[in-house]
């Protein structure tokens, strides 16, 4: 492989990994990568998903065991034996998914280890004092440290891992898409930490697949593919079509080519298909109107906690609505649950894809089928040829890898998984499907595919929801955008031409000022 | 040689699927004890025709009927612990069961088929209701299966006396002793009624839904309830069918001395249904279940009850003896022993048997 | 200007952290139970709210109160220990031989302890290096100790009647009350308070607590964290091996003698302590001065059922479990419709 | 602490009603239903009692203790206590000395058996009958035997007495092939002794079952075996409760030695004794019959109480 060799820095990395290869039983997902980090940088590991990044990280960390290679930390030869291990060799780390203990508050969940002891143990005062420092870094000083964590957003819980991450002085600072569920905003917040971070001399080794993050931030970079090192290089050295090119194998021009299918307003005339009118519930969200017809694709935008996830799932009766009328296709619904959403033809594809989404244990053609499984009822079970088809259908349409139906899904990478639980709902054939952050995690290449499927399955007659911190990714997909703020219901616009992400900053911007 | 390589390549290849499974160490345990029990005497897997009963006679057919009522219990366990629960209860709905078709047939007093017929439906029936209690306490009012079998442990051994006011009751009814002494084929009776029940079972749960949306339920119940899965239902189900077999496996051991003992029938029967489908391979933190696996655990532990016997092993020393007994397959089973026999390094530093997900 | 604009909780006032929350609402609900189930039993029967009564509920449950908070530190983690109730008979057993055989009390007080200690790294090795799930690994060393003290001995072994060992169970009268009506401590109360205070700090003011809480909320996320879950778990185990082996030297002490009967279904009475107490089964959850009240719970419904003395004998073991469920029921009740505001 | 005022009902003025607390062991058997039931029948109402009940959970004794401590606390008048085991009762008897509530013990003794720490002991003798049982043995076998023992839980002390009795008694010429316990229970039994019959060949002349309950289970194991109880193999059970008599007038059992649960009406006798102030005897040893052959079962069946 011939790797671009940055010019030598002066100072010596202070992780080095030479020839790592790790194998799991059917896959190897890591073979003979290489990989250096030196201090005050910020370096990303790019690459498809299931390329091998969160492994590349646990293998670091001591997570999992390496087969062959060799690990050098400051200069000595270091086997971990896991995260702790890692971290008092000052290695900290923020893995994919957000590992935090949702039965302690937030300030036990950033200051876990790291309590600060007075005479009589714990101090609690200056430990929640601490915490709430350490949140204030990233901008979290209104986030009361004693709230308990099962209160607060999973957007929020991404923070407070990182803010965790931060509580001990460490030098090398690892974060595996920590942005995936950030909306910009608390990007630009991150970022300014890291940046102060890497100034002060920290190695920083983040992974993203937002290719606009990784240039802000990143000043060099590794690629890998399918478990294979393919180089590294100084980000400003490299254009993004080459990055995107070293991380598929092939040259690529059409991925940023999905245009505009938006502002199609025949849809005002039209019955809605799905109307609801003063949706809401208490504590949660206040009345919303919302109506989705058929062929639409109706997004929803607004910041951190506003409210966008409680709404998609009052619409699916994940949560129960206290007040509001449905009428789905022209008849009064009730949807108090996700049987009676499922069965009145909507799907809800969750953010929270570990905790809500993925069934671990069992395999991912089981995992797929599952949805279509429980509408059709115990007694009438899929054919195994059944079965084996919705997986032939969506494992290769939404390109998971491996597209293995047999193996268990919580083996699989988190961008696949996501891939899988996409799956799962669109096997249902839903006539109103909801996407909470359905992108999340999803490797450019991926996410433009998966963006042109909603697009086709709208174009099908399909009434979408789609909800997404990328405002961009919204705005390019939806024929109307409500913007929520403070559980609120503040606009509703159609999308145009003249419609940016600008557009429903401001309105989000203005909105608040006016109050 | 290279002309039958095809043939053994086969058997090979069972072998290895069978060693994939998590009940494979219990299969080489029972097959020691075995072993063990031969060692004293050479003839013990020996079966013969009793002359006097005309029945098959052997340890291997006292070892099948003895399994029989724990089989019942610990498949119905299966199922309830697959949906993250448990069942504490069993051995007290053994006791109901058994008390109401005892209470039953001694009042009406005639040995007629049709008595020992509605004396087990009555037992069955009852047992449903207990069942169906456990359930609605679980899944609607939302309290911890735990606590609310132990309740009903404790509720049910309480009933069991309430209807025989405390008494030991016995009765006379050749048809209802048929089911735990007579034999079909030569086989116990009791035994091919609990492999029957077994197969129904498995095909109920295997060839439909069912058993998907049990694991479903037990892995990652909030994500199974986003997916549609209806966990109310299925959870009812579980502890009635769990409670419906503890009804039969009551019905088996009272009518094997054809005497319901209030304080003794289904004493601590829980204990070794949960034993039996652990050993059979089942978490014991939800999801995944054998009960094939369950079922070859409740013979392991009817085989290790009759052992203990037939080695004239002390009293006072029975309760080590099964522990070392447990200890030694727990420790077969455990991947860090697995992976010493199978020189082969588990990946995982963590020691949770699950891959620390992405 | 900045936009974010995360969720602005009010500024927590003294009042709203002081206000039950949901973690202590089922520990405040068992304590409620508890005063409503005194004054219950003072206006039913008399006699409850009594000096002699208030001590003996706790001279009599002083070892399923050190038992209880044992179980809080393993069902805290989300596990589970069977065995307390068998290591009762093998520690009381061994150690009253021991003394009789003229061993030096001060030793047998710390090998009864040991004992149980080694039970709990039996158990807590099994767990954790073995993969045994709890109630597997836990229910082995209960066959193992019952076991163990069957074949030491059938019989029961009395503790001479000058052993030190029987000073932890003297009387000490704190108020002369008329009669017998006398406010009554013992040596084996204090050892079950300490446990008590020990715990709480422990478990409250100990990085080592707050990674039991953390093991209980999710395990894999503690491991992540980078806490010593293993160290922890194993450390869990340990305790409450310790901490039966304690009991037994409360329980041996109050009686007097050791058999390998005693303590036959007290892992039980001890988890419904802890639940009753408002620990969750599934861990990460409860508090210790919970499964306390638990314990207190437990010996007054004994006391309660003794004193009203009509029950038919069949219908004992219906009531206890009545009275359990009511109370979980209750419990659960408060809890969810608190959830609900 | 003990002061002058008296408990307010004292046994002495007759028309009082006498609260008496009963700690009893609870359902656990035939024997010992008959036995409490009896209690509680004699200490009726129209005796002039109110009768606490207060049966233990599943045998463990700190559940009797706690009963008993209550008892005090309350302050009755008399205690019948009926204990799971012998030891460790001292220090609560010395507190209802205290209390000067008089305690009758009632079929368990207490060991160290320190007769001034209560009133009497009204008991069958446990020893004693299995020793009558050991003696019928040896009499039935002068050329010897095999024999198993069906026992209880090791450990309890019913168990160790009539082990004792019966250990004490037996003729050398009998041998002890082995002792398993089949938890008191039927099915146990069963079970139990059809795995010893095919351990020994089925060269097993004699049972001894130490209650009834596990030797009808064992009669059920021969007749399984093909064989025939009572001529084949023998069988001996304790207690003498109304099913072990009718097996035994069925030639099933071959020997029931009673241990009579029927002493209601000594213990009030004792009680409104000791309430008087009178002196009692320390042990009153309950008699108890055997029956060694079918025509004395059929006899005593038609008067059977339990
Ligand atoms: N515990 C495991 N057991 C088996 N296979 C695993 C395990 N963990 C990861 N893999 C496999 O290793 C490969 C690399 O996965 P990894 O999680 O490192 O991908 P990634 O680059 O982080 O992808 P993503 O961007 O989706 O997070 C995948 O094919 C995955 O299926
Ligand atoms: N599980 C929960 N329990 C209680 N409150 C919650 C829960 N999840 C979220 N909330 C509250 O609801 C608010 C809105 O969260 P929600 O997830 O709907 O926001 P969102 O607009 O979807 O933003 P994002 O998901 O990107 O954070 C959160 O700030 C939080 O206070
Ligand atoms: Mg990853
Ligand atoms: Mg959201």
């Amino acid at each position: 492989m011939a790797a671009t060799a940055p010019a030598a820095t002066a100072t010596a990395p202070i992780v080095e990994m030479e020839n790592i290869s790790i194998e799991f039983p059917g896959v190897k997902a890591l073979q003979n990568v290489n990989f250096r980090l030196f201090p005050g940088e910020v370096h990303t590991l790019m690459g498809e998903n299931g390329a091998g990044k969160s492994t590349l990280i646990k293998a670091l960390t001591g997570v999992y065991k390496i087969d062959s290679g060799t690990i050098t930390v400051a200069g000595g030869a270091r086997r971990f034996t896991g995260t702790a291990d890692a971290q008092s060799a000052g290695i900290s780390t923020v893995y994919q998914e957000v590992n935090l203990c949702d039965n302690l508050t937030v300030g036990e969940n950033v200051m876990l280890g790291h309590e600060v002891h007075g005479p009589f143990g714990i101090n609690w005062r200056k430990t929640h004092q601490a915490a709430h420092e350490a949140l204030e870094r990233l901008g979290l000083g209104d986030l009361d440290p004693r709230q308990p964590l099962s209160t607060i957003s999973l957007a929020l819980q991404q923070l407070v891992a990182i803010s965790r991450a931060m509580v001990t002085d460490s030098t090398v600072l690892i974060l595996d898409e920590p942005t995936s569920s950030l909306d910009a905003n608390e990007v630009e917040g991150l970022f300014t930490v890291i940046r102060r971070l890497r100034d002060q001399g920290v190695a920083i080794l983040f992974v993203s697949h937002f290719l606009d993050q990784v240039y802000a931030i990143s000043d060099r970079l590794t690629v890998l593919r399918n478990g294979e090192f393919v180089g590294e290089h100084l980000t400003r050295e490299l254009s993004r079509s080459h990055l995107i090119s070293l991380m598929i194998g092939k040259d690529v021009d059409s991925l940023n080519s999905l245009g505009s299918n938006r502002g199609r307003t025949a849809f005002a005339e039209a019955a809605p298909y799905y109307s609801a009118k003063s949706l809401g519930r208490k504590g949660s969200i206040e009345p919303v109107d919302i109506d989705v017809h058929a062929g639409e694709v109706v997004g929803l935008a607004g910041l951190l906690g506003s409210g966008r996830t409680e709404l998609g799932r009052l619409i699916y009766g994940a949560d129960r609505a206290d007040s509001g009328e449905v009428t789905i296709d022209g008849a009064a619904a009730q949807v108090h649950s996700p049987v009676a959403g499922l069965a009145r033809g909507i799907a809800f594809s969750t953010e929270n894809r570990r905790d809500e989404g993925i069934i671990g244990d069992l395999t991912v053609r089981e995992n797929l089928i599952l949805a279509v499984q429980a509408r059709r009822g115990w007694a009438r079970p899929l054919s195994r040829r059944e079965q084996n088809e919705i997986c032939a259908k969506y494992l290769v349409e939404l390109n998971v890898r491996p597209a293995d139906p047999e193996r268990a899904i919580r083996n699989l990478s988190g961008g696949n998984q996501q891939k899988v639980l996409l799956g799962r709902w669109l096997a249902t054939n839903p006539e109103l499907l909801i996407l909470d952050e359905p992108t999340r995690g999803i490797d450019v290449g991926a996410k433009a595919e998966i963006q042109e499927t909603i697009a086709a399955l709208a174009e099908g007659g399909m009434s979408v929801v789609f909800i997404s911190s990328e405002l961009e990714e919204v705005v390019r997909l939806s024929e109307r955008i409500i913007v929520l703020k403070d559980h609120r219901k503040i606009g509703e616009i159609s999308n145009g031409p003249s419609v940016t992400a600008d557009t429903i900053v401001d309105i989000i911007a203005t909105e608040g000022s006016s109050e | 040689m290279s002309a039958s390589g095809t043939r053994p390549s086969a058997a090979v290849q069972f072998v290895t699927r069978l060693f994939h499974q998590p009940y494979v160490w219990a299969i080489v345990a029972l097959l020691l004890l075995l072993v063990v029990n031969l060692t004293k005497n050479p003839a013990y897997l020996g079966v013969s025709v009793n002359a006097a009963t005309g029945n098959l006679s052997g340890n291997v057919i006292d070892i099948l009927r003895a399994s029989a009522p724990i089989m019942m219990i610990a498949v119905g366990m299966t199922l309830v612990i697959a949906t993250r629960g448990i069942d504490l209860s069993v051995g007290s709905v053994m006791a109901v069961a058994g008390a109401v078709s005892m209470e039953f047939m001694n009042t009406t007093g005639t040995g007629s088929f049709g008595t020992a017929a509605v004396a087990v439906l009555l037992a069955l029936g009852i047992s449903a209701l207990l069942g169906t209690l456990n359930g609605i306490l679980v899944s609607i009012v939302g309290l911890q299966p735990f606590i609310t079998t132990l309740v009903m442990m404790l509720a049910g051994r309480g009933l069991a006396k309430v209807i025989t006011s405390g008494q030991n009751t016995s009765a006379t009814n050749e048809p209802f002793r048929w089911i735990a002494n007579g034999t079909v084929l030569g086989f116990p009776v009791v035994f091919v009624i609990a492999v029957l029940i077994v197969a129904i079972l498995a095909v109920l749960v295997r060839r439909t839904a069912l058993g998907l949306m049990i694991e479903s339920i037990g892995i990652n119940p909030k994500a199974a309830r986003m997916a549609g899965i209806r966990p109310v239902g299925i959870l009812i189900s579980v502890y009635i069918v769990s409670a419906v077999l503890a009804g039969v496996a009551g019905i088996f051991s009272t009518a094997s001395v054809m005497t319901v003992e209030v304080s003794k029938t289904g004493m601590t029967a829980e204990m070794d249904a949960i034993l039996a489908v652990v050993i059979g391979g089942t978490s014991l933190a939800g999801g995944k279940f054998s009960l094939t696996g369950s079922v070859i655990g409740a013979l392991l532990i009817a085989t290790l009850d009759k052992t203990i016997v037939y080695m004239s092993i002390p009293s006072s020393a029975t309760p080590a003896f099964k522990a070392v007994v447990i200890v030694i397959i727990c420790l077969l089973q455990s991947p860090r022993v697995r992976s010493m026999f199978n020189r082969r390094k588990t990946r995982v530093t963590s020691t949770r048997k699950e891959a620390v997900s992405a | 200007m900045t936009l974010t604009q995360l969720e602005r909780p009010a500024a927590p006032s003294l009042l709203s952290r002081m206000k039950p929350n949901l973690e202590t609402l089922p520990t405040l609900a068992a304590v409620a139970i508890f005063v409503a189930m005194l004054i219950y039993g003072e206006i039913a029967y008399g006699r409850i709210v009594a000096f002699s009564t208030i001590s003996n509920l706790l001279i009599n449950n002083a070892y399923l109160i050190i038992l209880a908070v044992g179980l809080t530190f393993v069902i805290l983690t989300g596990g589970i220990d069977l065995s307390v109730g068998a290591v009762i008979a093998i520690s009381s057993l061994v150690g009253v031989m021991l003394a009789n055989a003229g061993w030096n009390p001060l030793v047998v007080f710390v090998l009864m302890i040991l004992i149980g200690s080694l039970f709990g790294v039996a158990s807590g090795v099994l767990i954790q290096y073995f993969n045994v799930q709890p109630f597997i690994a836990t229910l082995a060393m209960m066959f193992l100790a019952r076991g163990l003290a069957s074949i030491l001995s059938t019989t029961p072994q009395r503790l001479d009647d000058d052993s030190a060992i029987r000073t932890l169970a003297t009387p000490w009268k704190v108020y002369d009350g008329p009669k017998i009506d006398d406010l009554i401590t013992t040596p084996n109360v204090l050892i079950a308070a300490l446990v008590v205070i020990v715990a709480f700090f422990l478990l409250h003011r100990t990085r080592f607590g707050r990674t039991v809480y953390a093991i209980g909320g999710s395990e894999q996320s503690a491991l992540l964290m980078g806490l010593p879950v293993v160290r922890t778990k194993l450390a869990i185990y340990v305790i409450s091996g310790t901490l039966a082996g304690l009991a037994a030297v409360v329980y041996t002490s109050k009686l007097g003698i050791a058999q390998n009967i005693t303590g036959v279904g007290w892992e039980l009475d001890a988890i419904a302590a802890v639940i009753i107490g408002g620990t969750l089964l599934t861990g990460g959850a409860g508090f210790v001065l919970g499964s306390v009240i638990g314990a207190l719970v437990l010996g007054l419904m004994n006391v309660l059922i003794t004193r009203d003395g009509s029950i038919p004998p069949e219908a004992t073991t219906i009531i206890t479990g009545g009275i359990l469920l009511a109370f979980v029921l209750l419990q659960r009740f408060v809890v969810s419709r608190k959830r609900k505001t | 602490s003990s002061g002058s005022d008296e408990p307010a009902a004292s046994g002495d003025d007759g028309g009082e009603v006498t609260t008496v607390g009963f700690v009893a062991v609870g359902p656990e058997g035939g024997w010992r239903t008959a036995n409490e039931q009896n209690i509680q029948d004699a200490f009726s109402a129209e005796n002039g009692f109110d009768l606490k009940y207060a049966p233990s959970s599943n045998g463990d004794q700190n559940s009797q203790i706690t009963a008993f401590t209550s008892f005090i606390d309350e302050g009755v008048d008399a205690i019948l206590l009926s204990a799971t085991e012998a030891t460790g009762w001292e220090d609560v008897l010395a507190r209802a000395q205290e209390a000067e509530i008089p305690v009758v013990l009632l079929d368990r003794g207490i060991e160290p058996d320190d007769e001034s720490l209560y009133t009497s002991r009204i008991a069958p003798d446990n020893v004693g009958i299995s020793a009558s049982a050991a003696e019928w043995a040896n009499e039935q076998f002068p050329d010897g035997a095999n024999y198993v023992v069906l026992e209880g839980p090791p450990g309890l002390s019913v168990v160790n007495d009539r082990n004792k009795g019966w250990d004490e008694a037996v003729a050398d010429n009998l041998t002890k092939l082995e002792s398993q316990s089949a938890n008191w229970s039927t099915e146990e039994a069963k079970s139990v002794f059809e795995t010893m019959l095919k351990a020994n060949g089925n060269d097993i002349q004699l049972v001894f079952a130490q209650n009834d309950e596990m030797g009808l289970g064992a009669a059920l194991a021969v007749e399984e075996a093909g064989l025939t109880p009572g001529t084949d193999v023998k069988i001996i059970t304790i207690d003498g409760t109304q099913a072990a008599l009718e097996a035994l007038a069925a030639g099933r059992l071959s020997f029931v030695a009673e241990y009579n649960p029927l002493f209601g009406e000594d213990a009030i006798e004792v009680v409104n004794a000791a309430l008087e102030g009178e002196d009692v005897e320390s042990s009153i040893v309950v008699p108890s019959t055997t029956f060694d052959s079918p025509e004395a079962a059929t006899a005593a069946l038609p008067e059977r109480q339990y």
